[in-house]
């Protein structure tokens, strides 16, 4: 990082006569109100030097202690000179310099102007979205001069576009005119509400049709990513309550066990994760941090799957059959879970972190960013299901899990092991749950109230799909999201909530055996 | 009062949804009371706390408050977190003549003789955030999206904050309210109407989203990439322990709104949490002895309970009409660095007001804050008709 | 009921299957909710057809039943007689078809419960009773009676249809069983127990499938002695595969086979016809 | 061979078998008659250890096995085709083909010897066995229960439901599992059967049961002569 | 009448069949031996065993007598006074009680187990809390007319829902039609769907939650997620007072052992054999000329009925009603106390509900960070060791000598 900066400063340095980072600028910069500050950053960037880029990185990184008048950039451990570069001692006394938004959001911008000239194509991509937010004539020339020098051509459409901009402030109108016309490209919200803005008072008819079409084409562009947004948060949401109801497909749908504890054992899940992150910061070195949640994945599945053979041994075997007294029991369990947890990590939530690889996300259609929590989420719920689905319906253990569940005894008769198998099923199915609650915990709390929060969802999935019908599971989870997604826009969060679950009133009426019916005579037997 | 003790209630959920919150409360409370006791408790005798959980359930509230008072006979309760359960245990502790304190930031429009208020009236907490949001270091935010659970507190105090901006010039069109249902959990439409309502102008969120709901939020927040700097976003029921669920790097910048920030500095609140990070070490209270974090609502029960063993003294009695007449204009030097003080005569307390932004540890930089304590307005004079209002309870218990 | 009054019947449902029913039915107004037989039918069904999946169980099926007639009904295995039973009783809705009872009822308009009570009565191939009820409140829950919701609140049994019960508790062999569980009935008890509810329900024409599956021989025989006294007063159709229980009590005798007819007679006919011999019987 | 000495089951409080013995010798056909409700079927159940008994000892092949569940006892080689069909509804016909050889290594093929008994399987090898009809699902049950080449054969009433062209294939079939097996070892075969005439005709030897415990028994050959089908009748 | 009478002798059929697989020949026909006529149990016979009504009887005294005399007469010092509180809590538990009785009703009886009860028990507490906040006339916090969340909603006048709020007949009447209505016109589209098992609890619970989130709103109307609280009067009368307070008590197990001999009434009446029958075997009843769908609307709309009654007794009591008695745990712990006291035995509820929130008021007290683990094993040892309840067990006990 810091090594690109200041090859990209060399580039500037070529353009301009630098002018090193004094201690009294840097002091100016680092202390005093607001506005001093902010003009002190804007001298020292107008000329800057390496020193005044490394500094500012600092600042931002809210890596700058002040004492008795000096400023020290920690670095690490040790203290560095902002100055010198040389190391300084820290002085105990030594205070945090604390940017507010503002502060930050100048630093950002200096930032992004000295990294318009950095060798590094991704930096540069950056540094131009950075600018492109708000247009300022004051940086023009440094744009028009980072064009001359831009050869990659995604970039130079960019600068042009920010060029474009800025200029549709131009008194020239045939300068607003192009400016216009090339406006029409841009797909970003942004530049919707500069033409906006800038048609109220264009008096040129010209380059008031040319903001018009271009206006129209971005507003297009806009509508399109916002409707590929809604899909997607839909989908997302559906692979969210998939991943909830798989788990629950099994021991409800296939086992028929009423499992109200199905959310806790996503809980476990997630509290699997959440001591996987705690090993992996303890013990291991901070490069490999970013893998700690593959790691959880097999744990969470484990943990929840061992809970779950315990569970089914201890207490759910003896209530094959009497499937309502299941519910009882496994309240019962549910609450001690939860207790449970509460006991051990404490009743407020624990903190999961987001893995570098999957914070932030990836911009599409120009405006659209989708998270990579989500995209991963969703890869995660589709690869969950196929393999459960291979495992229940073309392995032997699936067979037997179906076979044993319909009628457990003539299975036994016919030599499955069935203690074996509904001890295998049910820590499957709670696994499962566990591989749910490891992708909850990436998206949402990870407390001891999470399994709550979803259980009621998980049983309307599984119940909407059809009971035992994995087809159906998917196409409920998916078409509930979606479903949700769109009215929420239309109508809020809350009468969104509300109309769907009347909707699930309503679809049971249409279907009573949900989505997915088994239909004829072996639906009574 | 039965022997040598002195009964308090502690009424915190300790399971249920509340428990979240409000476990560390009743842990606060009890660490107070040790403390008092070790120093000679109050009149000589020790305190003695009764701790029920209520279970996150309402009426449980209630009953449990009316066996605190007539099976326990306790001199005061310390308790109640959500409004609900404040507003289903006001009737018992009014018809029982009991003491409530009640330590959480609310929506105001309420005043009882027997309750004192020691967390945040709206003027204390909402009203300078979004003065602040407005003025040019908090990024002079132009169109404000009121985002909020669906429930009495943010639905109270969007309304106050309605009124408010309304009376700075902001137009109708530049706010934007929207509630989500209790525990809602994804926050991907609201983040991209979010998004695109900021396009229009420089847009601060205003957030009451409510304790569980707030990391989904945040973490989707992180990941949409609307950052502070471009859209901030500042909460009045976010702090230091809802952080401790969130990865706050991508959330550095966005704001709270508190009388307290576990990272003030001054030498009380030095002592408050090192005492807190020993107490819970000592303890064996889970999560905060590994992460001690104390946070506003824990100052507002510490200081409610020591105020309420200096009224004690004053009145030389736990009776509570005496109490009463003492607890006013008792001042604590709180571990906001602030001397609070209780008002005179409307329960609630004088404090300061900080405005914080997130830092990469999920603690709070304090960006602003009022140079003194303010005094509290329960009946906000944004409200049609509050004007009217008596700043102090009816002299009488309303029976 | 006296012996008197079963002679009247029985020469009632001669002057039906004389005359096609039209002596009988002659000049007689149609009175709703009563079952209409001037045609001399109580129930006929016309190129019905059913299908599951694309397979057709039934297969524009025909078939006539007079009143007081006990038909057998006899085919393979997966021939459609249950499906057929399915389809009286309003359990399953043909893809085509007519299915009247009496001539002025069309069954295909009504509920299974519309249809029970309108006097059609079933025992399923596979014993269903009340499992948790007890032998007597299973046949009290079957007496005909009035079946509303406030009737059965205020109901209480009189004395004659405390007698009729303790009849039939004696007639399938359960006297003294009245007070256990039917679900704790061995199979062929349970058998019993729903012909008992049959009687019980009095209906005007019997759907039976496979009534005399799992018992002993003298039971068969003793069933077929309870149809033969049922038949005249009432309309039998009796499904089964024991022959010697069909040669005990049936005339007429139809062969089904992938859901039509594909013989008729008396059974001697059948029998001997090669078609039913190599479906069917065997050699 | 087959051997058990006087076993008593209750159910809650009453005695439904008492003391009942019966040796079922190898390659043969034995064949248990009884009214309804006499206990044909408890025995049975307890031969598979379904339900428990009291007292008393089973023993298969020298071995006992009253103390094993009745996945053990199916693996000891034990075939049952219960009363009332008890199909998986819900699987398909060569699912529950496939059940039926869960003792069997995950390899094992169906005999395509049961699809020559029963051709109508084959036909509805995909179709879900609720759906079949009373008789097709009982020759699922037959053939579920022979697809894993059982030593010992129980069958609970199995020509109940099916038509007699096919009940008379199933006499010779049972016939032929007793003296040569699906695969030529010999099968011992306990037959509940209500239909006299076909019980007759297989029986190498018979027992009657009356209120829980064997009244009479012997060689089949002299059942006619002793009269049984009128002790079974009375 | 057309019946069926099987003679004693039947008559010998003529000559048996000779064709092949012929079962029975040269049989004699058999000749049944006439029956001594058994001793047949009538229904309805008395509503109660003479130890089930010296029970009631004493019940009955308890509540009416007993209670109010230790609660008012005699002295608080004295060992016998019943407190304030005790009186407050067995109220409150006897109003979960009738909740349990008509789930019991629904679930134990007829085999419909409804995820969403609580709703209907919420929506007899709601409309009396209407009235009890009309009581509170301009005593409120803003003095007005208006109760005061709509007055703070800058509502100047009762909306149409309100209309009758302040008429204590209608709130009675209302307490039991609008439960019964919903409960009615849900029911019968639900059962007329044939929505059965699972998928009639599952969308039980979607109504409910539904109904949760509708009543959080504020604009519904209903005081959003603070519901209605600071009730001062009924019928005039302060609420807040040891006398009223006992005068509700009783009222409330007069109701409860009321909605008892009905609900008893009612399942010994072939009616509830009806229903037992269509739990077992609903298509059999069909097949019985019984139209299942009425019977079934019939006792849905009892159950919901009863519960808002209990709701409407439960709401003075408490002192506040609010949209948390709507989400579905409250509705599944309805469930959990039938199944704890013993499913289809009346009885078990009621003792189900006071073991269970008995359990619970104690525990929250002596255990507060533990108790949950009590209740949960609780429910687990019942489920497993009393499969039938804690009715069921004593029962059990009962008949083994
Ligand atoms: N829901 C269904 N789906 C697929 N096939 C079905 C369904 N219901 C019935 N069938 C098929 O329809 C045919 C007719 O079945 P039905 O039960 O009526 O036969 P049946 O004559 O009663 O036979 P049985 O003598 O064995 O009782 C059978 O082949 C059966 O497999
Ligand atoms: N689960 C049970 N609980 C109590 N009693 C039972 C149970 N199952 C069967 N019985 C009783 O045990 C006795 C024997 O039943 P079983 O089923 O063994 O008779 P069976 O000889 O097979 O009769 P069938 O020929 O009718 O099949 C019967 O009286 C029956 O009522
Ligand atoms: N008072 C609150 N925060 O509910
Ligand atoms: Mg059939
Ligand atoms: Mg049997």
């Amino acid at each position: 990082m810091i090594k690109n900066l200041l090859s990209a400063l060399f580039c500037v340095l070529l353009a301009a006569s630098a002018h090193a980072l004094t201690a009294d600028e840097a002091l100016g910069i680092a202390t005093g109100d607001t506005d001093a500050r902010i003009e002190a950053v804007g001298k020292a960037v107008a000329q800057p030097d390496a020193k005044t880029a490394e500094f500012l990185q600092a600042l931002a990184e809210d890596r700058v202690k002040t004492a008795g008048g000096k400023v020290f950039v920690v670095q690490g451990e040790k203290a560095i000179d902002p100055v010198t570069g040389a190391a300084a001692s820290l002085p105990s006394d030594a205070e945090d310099v604390i940017s507010n938004n503002r502060m930050r959001g100048e630093i950002d911008t200096a930032l992004a102007a000295i990294r318009l000239f950095s060798p590094d194509a991704s930096q540069r991509a950056q540094a131009v979205r950075a600018l492109a937010g708000e247009p300022d004539e004051a940086r023009l020339p440094m744009i028009e001069k980072a064009l001359q020098a831009e050869t990659d051509g995604a970039i130079r459409q960019q600068l042009e576009l920010a060029r474009a901009a800025i200029l549709l402030a131009s008194e020239d109108p045939a300068k607003r005119l192009a400016a216009a016309r090339a406006l029409a490209d841009s797909r970003s919200p942004a530049t919707r509400t500069l033409l906006v803005e800038k048609l109220a008072s264009e008096p040129d008819r010209a380059v008031q049709a040319a903001m018009r079409a271009a206006l129209r084409s971005v507003e297009s562009s806009l509508a399109w990513a916002e409707r590929a947004g809604q899909v997607f948060s839909g989908i997302s949401l559906g692979s969210i309550l998939l991943l909830v109801a798989l788990g629950l497909a099994i021991t409800y749908g296939l086992m028929g066990v009423i499992n109200m504890a199905h959310g806790e054992l996503m809980m476990i899940g997630a509290y699997a994760t959440y001591v996987v992150q705690g090993l992996f910061q303890r013990y291991l070195p901070a490069e490999v941090f970013g893998w700690y949640l593959v790691a959880a994945v097999p744990v969470a599945f484990g943990a929840s799957a061992l809970m779950g053979a315990i569970l089914e041994r201890g207490v759910i075997r003896y209530l094959y059959g009497r499937p309502l007294e299941t519910l009882l029991a496994t309240w019962g369990i549910s609450l001690m879970l939860m207790q449970l947890v509460r006991s051990v990590f404490g009743a407020q939530n624990v903190g999961v972190e987001n893995p570098s690889w999957m914070s932030g996300g990836v911009v599409v259609l120009g405006s659209l960013q989708l998270p990579w929590n989500r995209i991963v989420i969703i890869g995660f719920a589709a690869a969950v299901l196929a393999g459960m689905a291979f495992l229940i319906a073309r392995t032997r253990l699936g067979l037997f899990v179906r076979g044993v569940t319909q009628n457990r005894s003539i299975a036994s008769c016919m030599g499955v092991n069935t203690a074996r198998t509904d001890t295998l099923a049910f820590a499957l199915g709670s696994g499962i749950a566990g591989l749910a609650g490891c992708a909850l915990s990436q998206v949402g709390n990870v407390g001891p109230d999470l399994g709550q929060a979803y259980i009621v969802d998980a049983f309307m999935v599984v119940v909407l799909g059809g009971v035992g019908q994995l087809a159906g599971t998917v196409y409920a989870a998916l078409g509930l999201g979606i479903l949700n997604k769109f009215l929420e826009g239309w109508a809020g969060a809350v009468l969104a909530k509300i109309a769907v679950l009347v909707f699930i009133v309503v679809f049971i009426q249409k279907r009573p055996q949900g989505l997915f019916a088994v239909k004829g005579r072996s639906a009574e037997a | 009062q039965s022997g040598n003790t002195i009964k308090v209630g502690i009424l915190h959920s300790l399971s249920g949804t509340m428990a979240i919150s409000e476990t560390v409360l009743k842990d606060t409370a009890l660490m107070a009371i040790e403390e008092i006791n070790a120093k000679g408790g109050v009149l000589g005798r020790k305190l003695e706390p009764v701790v029920v959980d209520p279970a996150s359930n309402w009426p449980l509230f209630a009953e449990k408050t009316r066996q605190l008072m007539t099976q326990d006979k306790v001199a005061a309760i310390f308790g109640c977190w959500t409004s609900v359960s404040r507003k289903s245990v006001l009737p018992v502790v009014e018809e029982l003549n009991g003491l409530l304190f009640y330590p959480v930031q609310y929506e105001g429009e309420e005043l009882s003789k027997n309750v004192f208020y020691t967390g945040a009236a709206p003027n204390q907490q909402a009203i300078p955030a979004v003065e602040y949001l407005m003025s040019k270091d908090g990024g002079g935010a132009k169109r404000f999206v009121l985002l909020g659970t669906d429930y009495v507190y943010p639905r109270t105090t969007n309304k106050i904050l309605r009124a408010f901006l309304k009376s700075k010039g902001v137009k109708d069109s530049d706010i934007d309210e929207k509630y989500t249902p209790f525990g809602h959990s994804d926050y991907q439409t609201i983040v991209a109407d979010i998004k695109k309502f900021s396009a229009g102008g420089k847009t601060a969120v205003i957030s009451t989203i409510n304790g569980d709901s707030n990391v989904p939020f945040y973490k989707e927040l992180g990941n949409a990439g609307l950052k502070a700097k471009d859209v901030p976003v500042v909460a009045f029921s976010v702090g230091e322990e809802e952080l401790r669920g969130v990865d706050t790097k991508p959330l550095v910048g966005h704001l709270a709104a508190w009388n307290y920030f576990m990272s003030v500095k001054n030498p009380a609140n030095d002592e408050f949490t090192k005492k807190w990070a020993a107490y819970a070490k000592a303890k064996n209270i889970a999560g905060h002895k590994d992460k001690p974090l104390t946070n506003d609502p824990m100052e507002a029960t510490y200081i409610g309970i020591y105020m309420w063993k200096q009224a004690v003294e004053k009145a030389k009695s736990t009776d509570v009409d005496k109490v009463i007449a003492a607890m006013g204009g008792q001042t604590f030097k709180a571990p906001s660095g602030f001397t609070a003080k209780m008002d005179e005569k409307n329960h609630h307390l004088h404090k300061p007001v900080f405005i914080g932004e997130v830092r990469a540890d999920g603690q709070f930089n304090v960006v602003w804050k009022t140079p003194g304590p303010v005094k509290a307005k329960p009946w906000s004079p944004y409200i049609e008709g509050n004007d009217k209002k008596k700043d102090e309870p009816d002299g009488k218990s309303k029976v | 009921m006296t012996p008197l009054l079963m002679e009247l019947g029985a020469e009632r449902v001669a002057s039906h299957t004389e005359s096609g029913g039209r002596a009988a039915g002659w000049g007689r107004p149609a009175i709703a909710g009563e079952v209409d037989l001037t045609h001399g039918r109580i129930l006929y069904l016309e190129d019905v057809s059913v299908s599951f999946d694309g397979f057709k169980a039934i297969n524009k099926l025909s078939l006539d039943i007079a009143p007081g007639e006990l038909r057998c009904i006899i085919g393979p295995n997966g021939a459609g007689k249950t499906t057929m039973m399915d389809i009286i009783t309003g359990k399953t809705r043909p893809d085509a078809g007519t299915v009247y009872f009496g001539s002025t009822i069309d069954l295909l308009r009504h509920t299974e419960a519309e249809i029970a009570q309108m006097g059609i009565g079933r025992k399923f191939q596979k014993p269903t009773v009340f499992e948790q009820l007890t032998v007597f409140e299973n046949l009290e829950l079957a007496l005909k009676t009035d079946k509303g919701v406030k009737a059965s609140m205020f109901f209480r049994l009189r004395s004659e249809q405390g007698d009729r019960l303790a009849h039939v508790l004696h007639t399938i062999h359960l006297a003294g069983s009245e007070h256990r569980l039917a679900g704790n009935l061995s199979h062929g008890q349970k058998q019993w127990l729903e012909i008992g509810m049959l009687l019980m329900q009095d209906p005007k024409l019997l759907l039976l499938d496979e009534p005399v599956a799992g018992m002993t021989d003298e039971e068969t025989v003793r069933t077929a002695e309870l149809f033969l006294t049922l038949k005249g007063q009432h309309s039998l159709v009796v499904v089964e595969h024991d022959m010697s229980f069909i040669r005990r009590i049936c005339e007429v005798v139809t062969v089904l086979c992938d859901g039509s007819v594909l013989a008729q007679g008396t059974l001697d006919e059948v029998q001997s016809d090669e078609r039913v011999i190599e479906v069917y019987l065997g050699r | 061979m087959l051997t058990v000495k006087t076993i008593d089951q209750y159910y809650g409080g009453s005695h439904i078998l008492r003391g009942v013995s019966l040796d079922v010798p190898q390659g043969q056909v034995t064949v248990l008659l009884g009214r309804n409700g006499v206990g044909k079927t408890t025995l049975l159940k307890t031969l598979m250890g379904l339900v428990p008994i009291k007292s008393g000892s089973i023993a298969w092949q020298d071995r006992e096995i009253q103390r094993l569940t009745p996945y053990q006892r199916a693996r000891a080689g034990i075939g049952y085709v219960p009363q009332g069909r008890e199909i998986f509804a819900r699987l398909t016909v060569a699912e529950n083909l496939r059940m039926g050889l869960a003792s069997q290594p995950a390899s094992t093929p169906v005999p395509p010897q049961l699809f020559e008994l029963f051709p109508v399987l084959k036909q509805m090898l995909h179709r879900r066995g609720g759906d079949l009809s009373g008789g097709q699902q009982q020759q699922l049950a037959i053939a579920r229960a022979l697809a894993a080449k059982p030593r010992l054969l129980i069958l609970d009433e199995p020509t109940e439901g099916i038509q007699p062209s096919i009940i008379k294939d199933i006499g010779r079939v049972i016939r032929t599992l007793a003296s040569e097996g699906l695969d030529g070892q010999r099968m011992s075969v306990l037959l509940v059967e209500q239909y006299y005439d076909f019980a007759e005709e297989l029986a190498d030897q018979y027992l009657v049961m009356e209120r829980g415990e064997v009244i009479a028994r012997g060689p089949g050959t002299e059942m006619q002569a002793k009269g049984i089908r009128q002790l079974v009748a009375i | 009448m057309n019946a069926i009478v099987v003679n004693d002798n039947i008559p010998s059929p003529s000559g048996g069949g000779q064709g092949g697989g012929s079962r029975v020949e040269g049989q004699p026909a058999v000749v049944a031996r006439a029956a001594p006529t058994p001793t047949l149990p009538q229904g309805g016979r008395g509503l109660l065993s003479r130890t089930g009504w010296a029970g009631f009887l004493i019940a009955l005294a308890l509540v009416c007598g007993v209670a109010p005399l230790l609660n008012l007469v005699v002295p608080e010092g004295s060992a016998f006074h019943l407190s304030d509180y005790a009186v407050s809590l067995v109220g409150k538990i006897m109003c979960y009680a009738i909740c349990a009785l008509a789930m019991d009703l629904i679930w134990g009886y007829t085999g419909i187990l409804s995820l969403g009860h609580g709703l209907f028990f919420a929506l007899g507490g709601y409309v009396m809390g209407m009235y009890l906040m009309r009581q509170i006339g301009r005593d409120g916090n803003y003095q007005s007319e208006l109760p005061d969340f709509m007055v703070f909603l800058d509502w100047k006048e009762l909306p149409w829902h309100w209309a009758l709020s302040d008429s204590f007949i209608a709130t009675l009447v209302l307490v039991v039609a609008v439960p019964g209505l919903l409960a009615f016109v849900f029911g019968f589209f639900a059962f007329r769907s044939r929505i059965k098992g699972v998928y009639f609890s599952i969308i039980t619970q979607a109504l409910t939650f539904a109904a949760m989130l509708l009543f959080f709103r504020n604009e519904t109307g209903f005081g959003g997620n603070n519901g209605f609280t600071d009730f001062k009067r009924i019928l005039g009368v302060t609420i807040a007072t040891p006398q009223t307070r006992m005068v509700l008590f009783v009222l409330t197990g007069v109701v409860l052992l009321a909605f008892f001999l009905f609900s008893r009434w009612l399942v010994t009446a072939k009616f509830g054999r009806v229903l037992q029958a269509v739990r077992d075997a609903e298509s059999r009843v069909m097949f019985c000329g019984y139209n299942p769908v009425r019977y079934k609307l019939t006792i849905w709309v009892i159950s919901a009925m009863m519960c808002g009654v209990a709701g409407a007794l439960y709401v003075p009591q408490v002192g506040i009603i609010n949209p948390g008695e709507m989400s579905p745990a409250n509705s599944i712990e309805i469930a959990v106390w039938t199944a704890v006291g013993g499913r289809a035995t009346l009885v078990g509820p009621i003792v189900g509900a006071f073991l269970v929130n008995g359990a619970k008021s104690w525990l929250t007290v002596t255990a507060p960070e533990f108790w949950l683990y009590f209740l949960g094993a609780l429910f687990i040892a019942v489920t497993l060791f009393m499969p039938q309840g804690i009715v069921g067990l004593l029962r059990r006990r009962k008949d083994a000598p």
